[in-house]
């Protein structure tokens, strides 16, 4: 495989023209906008949690293939999920994103591991990180009740 | 014409492969190679006589103040400034912007004054304004762009009033390549009685300029786009405008006479050149510019109208790609915007494929080229895009560096394909 | 102690001739000499990855942009800041003064606040508060020097009142070399909820700095006298105050998000770093700093304390001859700054012989001091003096060096003993 | 003769350390003040003028050998001249100084032709200047019967 189609894999590319869990969710589900503004990319993250469970997630994304991409694989990865298995979700894939060496995951991943091809090109792991921080956020803004802040990646 | 296989073996860099594959670096709007001559410049300089200038009675010391000051004669040459003290060095081009932002609007502009941008300006030529204006209460006004990407000239004898206190042109998109035609609209700035600046930061590398012909008020350019190094910009201003305004940045050397409470300024263009500059890199900017008139301004034009030409054509070949700008040498530079669609991408971005995907392939066959918004946030607005992918050219480049990129285009329809 | 015999190889620039004698570089305060690291640091740069940052996507561009950041990181290091993100690369230390100055003094000084300064601050760090103080109303102190040439500590906590906003001391004089007890003061200052900046342009190069013990607000110094190249200055602000603060020079690289009417800030430290910065010497100066971590600035501190022993014994054993400073290798740096009489001169100035005729004479005899008011106007007011002739040293000086400025300094007597 | 004592020629450490014409004059006289600030040279000029000619000069300086000695050549050179003649020798003298080359004079210079050996020193030019910068303005001063501005080189 070279190095372009290892970071465009076929699962990329899927996910890319046919973003999963994409569109909206009405109140009072969580509301939480992220944005790349240095390379254009934003995205609205909808969440709708219940008893420390997502039962709902709903995203729209504009951006390049990895951003958009890393996105819909993300919902499906925290979709009827709780929120301390998505916290291992998170820490387990920022690992793999960010960190030096091999990596070996502590959950199962699934589809997620199709980015660490985005490793080899630096500039572009933000593009993949997007949404994470924006879940991030939203997660700490249902835990504290609070109205989230957009997340601003420079 | 330029004989570019010769210019080629001055720039060590380009001789290298990037993936294995050789490098076509078409990415000289962000910032173009050096030659030989000018790197050589700084280590002779290192080498031989470094010391700080105007300042020591030593040998190097002189001698590092002759070569310094030597270079502010071959810069007024360069653009035809009618005095080597109109030459002020900065760090960039946006330094020279934000000088003239401070030292002539802080004293010049008040509430309800007007200064007339364009659309597409960089934003070194549209921040420093926002934020002067937002000081004064004073009111930012943008000459729009056509259909076709050029300036409409129509529109501007309307926006300049009597309430424009300057006009701020770009010599040159850094985005769509567009040529502006600087010279009459510094005829209408002045019959405004405002002033006018351009930003040469594009303009004066590809195709020089003559500031007396023009007859703007000031011109802000950079050093790294034209063969220098990188921390070297240029404002010229008119004497007498200089020799009014306030100082910007303040410390040693802009001085005459200091008490604990007060000072006086030196001269000009002294004034506005405090602490130590950036002696080694100025002076190796006049090897840069006396290597570009070696080859003549002309023949540089002429040899990228020629790739220009023959990129807009390739480019034009290639099926699903939209390009932004007048798509004709002799309305634009050097500098290709383009998006790539193909079938079943996301059409959420108003384009296909995004250009970040497209500047990521292409480096994998070699091909530098920058992808964004280029710093031209508002353009990108309103365009309706995230942003572009650009192609831009200098003496070095060759038809089979655009033929090297074709290809790399065609390996991004080939990834995307798989969708 | 240094190999300096060793060290000199580095320095190609010091193994040559001046007026036919061998060159000894004892202008170190001015500008200090570069290792052949640092050179060939800016040569591999052009000829390998030179390319613009932060904004390409291509594989140059990503090299480049590694390696500036990652001076960010070396430079933190150097001076123990916390975090990299409060370094802040400007062109000069002067450049970083009048950042504060504009970005944090427009915003936190008013009417009737005070800042302290310091009788022996070079106008780099004076100026930039008398164009604040004007514009705001506000007044500029000074703590005294003693007889001595040291500050008069006990002024100081008479003089930092609660209308003091900041304090602004440079870490070592430039003329008198005089080491000042920052760690203390910065105390004092904040005891007072002032600010405390740093001018460590001196400081910084010769005694290295541990800015989170010494806990300044702000240090600003500068590459070229610490082994750098020309053009780069630094920065180091403590995070929460850099983000509290409004951008100073505004264009492409430190926004987020522009509109045509505003736009929002990038994070510190792109923020204040506004259009492309100087790439090539910003890297060059991390091989700088590694140069130095590598000798140990301990001992780089102890060899200037040795040179500065034997010049301060053999300048006292010169007949009529006045040094300004503390004349203690403990309390000052490797500046030694001297005013020459001889018989039957004018004694009009205050002096017998005048300080450029002492540095165009030992120039002759290839030795390189400055002479002249070393941009401390003020201060020479207070010494009554029109300037003074300055020795300051660096790692690569020698005992033999001083004795020909001794030598050289015999010559001037020679000369002025014709009268 | 070495390159040093070609520029601190006896005559200029005479006139430095015996400057002549030294003082001020009173008022009508012309009084008018120079100075090189970034050297720290200082000098007031004082001229007393009747018919044209110059009846009396009178300086006094602060600063090196050089602006000392070559403001007090200055004086011994234009005393009791008519104003025509020193224009003459001011032409002549800073061609001299500024003009590269070698130079003939076209009036006998006199003492003043030992500052030629400035030339070789060209940060010290300025120094050798000062007093005769002042001077021209002096003399335009007295031209136009007005009050002098301060000359300050860089
Ligand atoms: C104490 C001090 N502060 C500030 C400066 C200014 O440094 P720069 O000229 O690099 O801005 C200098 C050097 O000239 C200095 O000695
Ligand atoms: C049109 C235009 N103006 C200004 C600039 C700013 O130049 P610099 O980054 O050297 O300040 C650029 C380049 O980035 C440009 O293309």
């Amino acid at each position: 495989m070279s190095a372009i189609e290892d970071l465009y894999r076929e699962i990329i590319l899927d996910h890319y023209s046919s973003p999963r869990n994409r569109g909206e969710l009405p109140a009072p589900a969580l509301k939480i906008e992220g944005a790349n503004p240095l390379c254009g990319d934003e995205l609205v993250l909808y969440i709708e949690e219940k008893d420390g469970q997502i039962k709902q997630v709903k995203i729209n994304t504009k951006g390049c293939s990895i951003s958009q991409a890393s996105a819909s694989l993300m919902t499906e990865a925290i979709v009827g999920k709780k929120i301390e298995e998505i916290q291992k979700i998170i820490e387990n894939f920022k690992d793999m994103m960010l960190k030096d060496g091999s990596f070996t995951p502590t959950v199962d991943l699934g589809d997620l591991e199709v980015l660490e091809g985005v490793k080899k090109y630096p500039v572009r792991i933000k593009c993949a990180l997007l949404a994470w921080n924006t879940l991030i956020e939203g997660l700490k803004a249902l835990q504290n009740h609070k109205k989230p802040e957009p997340v601003v990646m420079e | 014409m330029l004989n570019v296989q010769k210019i080629r073996e001055d720039f060590p860099i380009l001789n290298q492969k990037i993936h294995d594959k050789p490098l076509a670096y078409l990415d000289n709007g962000s910032t173009s190679q050096k030659p030989k001559v000018v790197i050589d410049a700084i280590t002779n300089y290192y080498n031989w006589y470094n010391s700080n200038i105007h300042r020591g009675i030593h040998t190097l010391s002189e001698k590092a103040t002759e070569a310094y000051e030597n270079v502010r004669k071959i810069v007024a040459d360069f653009i035809k400034a009618p005095d080597p003290e109109e030459i002020i060095f900065t760090r960039n081009a946006t330094e020279a912007v934000n000088l003239v932002a401070y030292a002539w609007g802080r004293k010049n502009i008040s509430t309800g004054d007007e200064i007339l941008l364009t659309e597409m300006e960089h934003h070194s030529n549209l921040i420093p304004w926002q934020i002067l204006a937002k000081e004064k209460k004073a009111v930012l006004r943008f000459i729009p762009i056509t259909q076709n990407f050029t300036l409409d000239l129509d529109k501007i004898e309307d926006l300049i009033t009597s309430k424009t206190k300057l006009v701020a042109v770009t010599q040159m998109s850094n985005v769509l390549g567009t040529i502006n035609p600087v010279k009459k609209i510094a005829g209408l700035a002045h019959k405004a009685k405002a002033l006018f600046l351009i930003d040469g930061a594009q303009g004066v590398p590809h195709s020089g300029i003559d500031v007396a012909n023009v007859n703007c008020d000031f011109l802000a350019f950079t050093a790294h786009k034209m063969l220098g190094p990188t921390g070297v910009g240029v404002l010229y201003g008119k004497k007498k405008l200089l020799e009014e305004m306030d100082p910007f940045i303040a410390g040693g050397s802009m001085i005459l006479e200091v008490w604990q409470d007060r000072a006086t300024w030196n001269k000009v263009p002294y004034k506005y050149e405090a602490g130590t500059p950036n002696i080694a890199d100025v002076i190796a900017f006049g090897e840069a510019i006396k290597y570009l008139q070696n080859i003549g301004m002309e023949n540089v034009r002429n040899h990228e109208k020629e790739l220009t030409a023959y990129a807009l054509k390739k480019l034009c070949e290639t099926e699903d790609l939209t390009i932004y700008g007048p798509k004709n040498p002799e309305l634009q530079g050097g500098i290709i915007s383009f998006n790539f669609s193909a079938k079943g991408g996301s059409d959420s971005v108003g384009i296909d494929i995004h250009p970040h995907d497209v500047g990521t392939i292409v480096d994998q066959e070699g091909v530098a080229i920058r992808a964004g918004h280029h710093c031209c946030q508002p353009l990108m607005r309103k365009l309706g895009i995230p942003g572009t992918a650009r192609a831009s050219f200098y003496i070095y480049n060759t038809k089979e560096e655009i033929d090297q990129l074709t290809f790399a285009l065609g390996k991004v329809k080939e990834v995307f394909a798989r969708l």
